[in-house]
């Protein structure tokens, strides 16, 4: 049987060989072909000449997780192929460059060799160039093999050197090159193919990283003060990329200022700097820079200063796994620097929530003068998901929160930078220049008083801290709710999630759901918490928390917080660095059943049709 | 404690600048800071430029890290808004505010601790950034809030309060400013003021990065090898002790000369220190010579004050990134944001 | 009715002005006349001219926490007096330097004169001589009016001075003027009075980070690198100060390398370095510190280098209260860094166990192969406490872990450095040095196999971050364990505290037992928490955890980390900066009672006889 | 990917030094960077050094920062113990590892992202306190590891991968480490193996702080404004696609040349720079005269490289602590340890 428009294809290659390019064309062209396809890029923290990985699954269904077994395996990669092989599916093909030959031990899976390197041989003098093409060449055979709409791909070839054209031929010509091989040569009948459909007709295939930076431009973002770090580098390379585009005057000066800083400290510090003067500023960053940028953080939550800062989650801790995913700072950031502090966090579960989020954090940071915390990852970030396009309502406004003008300040008697005057614990803060006279006030990261002024005495700062908790709290009406997804019918149990996991986490859903497991969803949007969040927990006799970390940090904050009994909340956890599949969640999801004997009333169809 | 003396009543004919206001209009609260130190001075060198500019208050903002001289900024300038960041950092948060708004004045008050070890790194980075600012280093070569640890601008050899040797190099921020590209190099002593006004006029008005080291000795803990009769006693009070308890009330030291002069200066520990006032005959054009000077007149065991280096090229980060003249945060919601129309320029892009 | 032996008596004084050790002597002759006494310094975070305190609690059942309510202020500040004087017990006493006049509003106390300045401005020409010795007349009177014996202060004068006799007459004049005046002038009826007893006759009067600091040269370490910043300083002066006593060789070398480092990042790389190459190092700091360093300490868990960090804690978040007590590090320290982390803490609570715990945490940080964070605070390290005398057991042995020498090299064919051969989780490590050709790996923050050898495969990372959580299990066996103290009767109350508020949860527990409340203790020593914790909490209908921060941050920790239901577990939080009194733990107490109606079945001493 | 090669075969002829080892127990992994980039040649030199000396491989430690220049210690001396820690932090490690055990010899290797920029404050105080040492950066002008961004080195004016300009002023590190008090200061570039070997050698031989900026261009990202046409193609190929995708195998640039002559050098990416390397006539003593000479080289837009600054007085950290000449790591219990009876003293100090 055929898997039409279902199935996963994996590339082996080298770093650095022009793999990248080319795989991301047959993502591409397959989105183009309005098939749901969901590309993971896993490269290596080196620059030349390592393995480097591309999963492209496809699934008419529009399942956006990864999925294990692979269908159809190119594998480039002499260093690999033998491990590699045993990905495949029985039944599924291995691809090679069959120039030189080659050991494959496996006897069920099929074996299409393709002579790419002596192809382009034959065809290019420069060394380089034949390296180059050979994953071209490999391109327009496999577009053959799985029926790909080869105009689409040549478009995409125009497309991507239109400011080149002088490359666009030998491009192509390596294109047709590979798909003569495959029709003259290659059997195509192969088990699996691909058909134009219009699922992905209005969608856009875009990563994390674009859309927040993006996201920046749109929330008025002016300031960015960084560090390079991957995975969080491409953040904030979009939004230069989008300022460049949108905000150049005739003069060609540039509405915004974006300094690499020397480390993460200076980043936030500048970032810091330009919130205080009133501009919307941000920083982005990664597992280390979390840790450096701590001292920092508590400052900007003590002194109450507006800032936002991207943590592009990547494996931890220390240096960790900088290429792969996780969720392992969910702690570190919800309690970033010593003392008692607290941070808001959002939490995007894929291109256009980070998107949007990030636009919105602009308002959070300033409408509650403290961190917001983006809580993104190294899978949402640098992976190209298919979204809805992004979306903007014109008649959005900036929310500036509480800032005094001259003539509020004009009218002014006894203003008070730290002074609870609306009973929200949201203070009114100035901004420098503002007025001749009023409004100056000195920012601190020492006890102060009300009126912003140095303080020993330990009750008048315990009573400001109560109301810094008290604007925490208050701070949940601002905050994009927890969405909830009831299942068909009554169950006892309860799955949380958030993030990248999300789209694993849907897909495990409909595959228990099918089992005749019924599961409620909820999916976690923002800390503190909301209410909804407790009633999910308190409605459901055993919880799932479903997080890629080791220590089940979202569980124990969850506990903490939201002051829950931990021995009915479980966990799922994934932390080799992979983003989570749907099997493993239902894998796992029927291990705690089993282990825990979950009291399953309303839980299996079959018991429900017994009663 | 010691404060610059505020009676409660304006006098009606203070001299006014042209902004209409009087120096009174740019004072700062009372000082928490030992009595005799030297920050006093320099408190009122700063009062005194921008009453000269006429640089009205708000437009002015006030930047420093952690330490007594970081401490000083709430005792001058009442009306600028003031940012007492972290430990070495102040840097870092001037560029983000200078970012924010390129039309107000930036001055920064960093120690020696705090600029040449923990903020060493900011301190080298904002300059290379050509950031639009004034920063002036209090250096008294020692922590003082801490109670008198060495810091690295401490000359090698001497003595700290427990009478330890200083066993490393001295980090001569001058120098440093020079070599890593800053526009305006100066040096001083807090006590003088006649030249610590025109410097503070001139790099004010200075558009780059500015910087003033000011020579600060730490009346507490400054207890240099030979000390004068007068303090024995309560040096030996505290040593006995083996912790600072007593800390008696002292004079600033103040001073007077002249250009192309030399001046000893006897320290409140009784340790001496020879400024050498630069005159004309220095060219602070040329960087190799500037660093030179530095150079060779501490090889003769003397400290130059004055300007010693000039950039005549004033340029700033906003001219190096090319950013919008109006400030960054005058920008409105039809300035920055793109709306639905951008957005279907950038959907298209991802299909 | 006298109150003998069980009194408050406190100083108002202006930093800088030669107060600080006028006052010391004042608690050292109580110390010596056999009486307990507790002294706290409540400074500011300046040097010269700022109000500053120094609090005496005189009590012969040896309570040493604060109390509130003076019997006796001695108010030499006259910018406090008018709010000091609202503290003093009603019928207690006001004494001060009646030179100039001042202006009292109470008419519950009684007032006492001394002319302290005219004395002597009468006796000494230098003004400064004038200020300094004020505080000693007024030592001389108060000696006189609550009775201490005189020879006690002239010999700690002597002592003091020793080493420049030249100033001991002219303390000893002051001191007798200050006697002759109040035995001439004033009534020496007091209802406070001191009497010599024998209770301290064996013990000593010492700081935390004193005893810490000679911790450490006992537990042998050769290497700090640190960073001034109070409240830790102290505690590396103190090793200083052990290490010139105690390793100096005849050639004058120094059996010790301690660094002032540029910041508190180089000073924790120092300590890692050395602890690396087989030295035990240590580094000490507080808050803002903690938050610096966090990044380093996720190099050295995940990396498994052996370090002994002191987190000398004070008021939070960011610069904070820098010369006020908190608990408030308690989450930053046990998840400090991003990623998966879990540290070990060890929470002394008196000097003695400073001085304990420093030299045991290096053998548990090169047993562990990981950072030991002790948790002191300002409370412990920079105030004087009444305790045992130190002891130390000749038998004791350095316990140096599993390093592996030369001569286990020699033998060795498959050593890996994170192979777990013996099941505990802890691998083996080798020195820089150690064997030519054996040995010899990377170490490194990035992932990495069981040989040390960088890996980017995700299943191998995750199976080593397992073996780490292992390790961290079974660190139990070697921590010190919880202390249980069952009430006189049985009962549903159980009080968890820690650290500094040991003294104070004592004293309140007589209080309530007094009251005819039974409470269980149990004082925590160590994290991660062992089984008798899990179980006190069990045994509890009620329980209730003490601390000193906004957040109830061991709270947290404990119902995380041992996954308990919250809803029973409650909090007394004090946070002001001050050392908590055992009054406010009484009240808090019984507030909670009232308004959460714990089942008081066997509570309650009237119930029970009912029953 | 590149190699140092590797017979599996220990070949009996290979010439042995003073302790009977070959080059080849010297020799580390397989090297994961780039095809072509200088490093092979600075792990060569080093390899070649230590032989030369023979240095007991287990007798240096190897320390790094993070970045691709910090994998180097991977690539030669296997039987090292070797630390790659945490990014810029290098200094700190260092001088741990060097207090704990003096008889060691430290070898670090850093980036000039690692150094002049998040490691900048490490650096400056690592070589004020003299830590004995030997220091290289390989300085590529660039931030390898993270696809090309500036670092603080890169000069001014040059242009980055995507074209755009370097606006900052570059930081001279090794200018900076004359400043600071570095005893033995050199410059080369990574291909000039005859210069580098005895550079390396004289500098594992010093006591104190040696440091070497080795000029190590990525063959990667420096994509210079002009270009030979051979890279054209695939330069333009990364370009169309706004990033980095096929990186072709490169030749290492390696150069001989005679001191007291200038050579231009011609990197990958096409352009060129001019490097002059240091004669006897040069007088290394003199810290003044030492960084005259880069500064006014600068000037001229040439690179100088060879032993640029000497300090004769060689020291170390030990010297100035004066720790204990055995390292501290063998001492033992009896030696640390006061006992009970060092107890009855403090405790009698206590009542
Ligand atoms: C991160 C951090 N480390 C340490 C401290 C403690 N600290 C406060 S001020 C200071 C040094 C101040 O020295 P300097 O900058 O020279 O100022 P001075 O007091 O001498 O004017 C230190 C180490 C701190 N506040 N924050
Ligand atoms: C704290 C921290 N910030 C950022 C990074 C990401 N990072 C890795 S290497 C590197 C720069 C490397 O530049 P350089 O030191 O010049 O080394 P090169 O790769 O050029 O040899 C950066 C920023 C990190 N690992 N840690
Ligand atoms: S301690 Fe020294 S630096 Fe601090 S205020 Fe006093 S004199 Fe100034
Ligand atoms: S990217 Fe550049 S610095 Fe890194 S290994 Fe390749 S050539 Fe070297
Ligand atoms: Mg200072
Ligand atoms: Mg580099």
């Amino acid at each position: 049987m055929t898997k039409v428009n279902d199935f996963v294809v994996k590339f082996a290659n080298v770093n650095g060989s022009g793999s990248a390019s080319a795989n991301l064309m047959f993502a591409k062209s397959i989105f183009r072909m309005g098939i749901p396809v969901t590309p993971k890029n896993i490269f290596p923290s080196n620059i030349q000449g390592l393995p480097t990985w591309f999963e492209v699954r496809i699934s008419k269904d529009g399942y956006a997780a990864r999925r294990e077994g692979i269908d159809c395996f190119i594998t480039l990669n002499p260093q690999t192929y033998q491990t590699d092989m045993k990905e495949i599916l029985s039944g599924g093909y291995l691809i090679y460059d069959n120039t030189m030959p080659r050991n494959f031990s496996r006897k069920d899976i099929n074996y299409i060799g393709i002579p790419m390197a002596s192809i382009c041989a034959d065809h290019y003098d420069d060394p380089r160039q034949r390296q180059l093409f050979k994953n071209i060449v490999c391109l327009g055979a496999l577009a053959v093999l799985v029926k790909i709409d080869l105009k689409i791909i040549e478009n995409l070839i125009k497309e991507d050197f239109e400011k080149k054209p002088k490359l666009i031929p030998p491009n192509i010509k390596a294109l047709h090159l590979g798909r003569d091989y495959a029709l003259e040569n290659l059997d195509r009948n192969l088990n699996i193919s691909l058909k134009k459909i219009r699922t992905t007709k209005k969608k856009i295939l875009i990563q994390g990283n674009e859309a927040a930076g993006l996201g920046c431009v749109y929330g008025g973002a002016t300031v960015a003060g960084w560090y390079p770090i991957t995975p969080s580098t491409s953040l904030v390379e979009a939004f230069q990329k989008y300022v460049n585009i949108f905000r150049v005057n005739d003069s060609g000066e540039v509405s915004a200022g974006i300094v690499q800083a020397e480390d993460e400290m200076a980043s936030v510090g500048m970032a810091i700097g330009a919130n205080w003067n009133g501009a919307r500023a941000f920083t982005a960053t990664s597992g280390p820079g979390i840790s450096l940028m701590s001292e920092f953080l508590g400052l900007a939550y003590f002194a109450e200063i507006p800032l936002v800062l991207f943590n592009i989650q990547r494996g931890g801790p220390s240096t960790g796994m900088p290429t792969r995913t996780q969720q392992s700072d969910i702690l570190s950031c919800a309690y970033a620097s010593h003392g008692d502090t607290k941070h808001v966090l959002l939490f995007p579960s894929d291109p256009k929530e980070c998107f949007e989020m990030a636009a919105q954090s602009f308002d959070l940071a300033e409408i509650l003068q403290t961190p917001i915390i983006v809580m993104s990852d190294l899978d949402i970030g640098m992976n190209d998901w298919v979204t809805d396009p992004l979306h903007w309502d014109d008649d959005n406004k900036f929310q500036r929160g509480k800032v005094l003008k001259k003539k509020d300040l004009d009218d002014l008697v006894n203003w008070g930078r730290y002074l609870d005057v609306d009973g929200d614990g949201i203070p009114y803060r100035t901004l420098p220049g503002a007025h001749e006279t009023k409004g100056s006030y000195f920012t601190r990261g020492t006890s102060h008083d009300a009126f912003a002024g140095y303080t020993e005495d330990g009750r008048i700062n315990a009573d400001n801290m109560m109301r810094i908790t008290k604007k925490f709290k208050k701070s949940l009406k601002f905050l994009p709710k927890s969405i909830r997804k009831k299942a068909k019918k009554d169950t006892s149990v309860g799955l949380i999630y958030f993030g990248s996991t999300s789209v694993a986490v849907d897909e495990a859903n409909d595959i228990l759901e099918d089992q005749g497991y019924a599961v409620d969803l909820l999916r976690i949007r923002s800390f503190p918490f909301g209410r909804g969040i407790s009633t999910f927990i308190d409605d459901h006799e055993h919880v799932i928390v479903m997080e890629q970390n080791r220590d089940a940090q979202m569980r124990s904050l969850l506990i903490n917080e939201l002051n829950k009994n931990g021995s009915n909340i479980y966990s799922i956890l994934n932390f080799d660095g992979s983003p989570v599949t749907a099997d493993f969640i239902v894998k796992s999801f029927l291990d705690l059943l089993k282990k825990n004997q979950f009291n399953i009333k309303s839980l299996k169809k079959k018991n429900q049709q017994r009663e | 404690m010691s404060f610059i003396k505020k009676p409660s009543v304006h006098h009606p004919k203070l001299p006014k600048n042209k902004l209409g206001l009087t120096r009174r209009d740019y004072e700062g609260a009372l000082s928490t800071l030992c009595a005799g130190y030297g920050h006093d001075s320099v408190s009122s060198a700063i009062i005194e430029a921008c009453f000269n500019l006429s640089i009205p208050a708000h437009k002015l903002a006030k930047l420093s890290g952690i330490g007594c001289s970081s401490k000083t900024p709430t005792y001058f300038l009442n009306k600028s808004h003031g940012f007492n960041s972290v430990h070495g950092r102040m840097p870092s948060v001037a560029t983000g505010a200078n970012l924010a708004n390129r039309d107000l004045y930036y001055l920064g008050v960093s120690g020696d601790g705090d600029t040449a070890s923990i903020g060493l790194g900011q301190f080298c980075h904002v300059i290379r950034r050509r950031l639009n600012m004034l920063y002036i280093v209090d250096n008294n070569g020692t922590y003082g809030l801490t109670k008198g640890q060495f810091s690295a601008t401490n000359d090698k050899n001497s003595k700290s309060k427990k009478g330890e040797d200083n066993p490393f190099e001295s980090i001569d921020l001058a120098a440093l400013a020079i070599q890593l590209g800053a526009g305006f190099v100066a040096r001083s002593f807090s006590g003088d003021k006649d030249q610590l006004i025109p410097l503070m006029t001139a790099a004010l008005s200075y558009k780059g990065f500015a910087f003033i080291d000011i020579v600060s000795p730490c009346v507490t803990f400054n207890n240099h090898t030979q000390s004068t009769k007068s303090y024995e006693y309560f040096r030996d009070h505290n040593e006995a002790l083996g912790y600072l308890d007593f800390i008696p009330e002292k004079e600033e030291i103040t001073i007077e000369y002249e250009e192309g002069t030399s001046k000893e200066v006897q320290i409140h520990d009784g340790s001496k220190m020879i400024l050498h006032k630069l005159d004309k005959s220095h060219n602070p054009y040329s960087r190799t010579n500037s660093l030179k000077v530095l150079n060779e007149t501490q090889e003769d065991g003397k400290i130059v004050t004055g300007v010693i280096y000039l950039d005549k090229n004033e340029a700033d980060l906003h001219d190096v990134i090319n950013s919008n003249k109006k400030p960054l945060n005058t920008l409105k919601e039809n300035d920055l944001c793109p709306g639905s129309k951008g957005l279907e320029y950038v959907n298209d892009n991802f299909r």
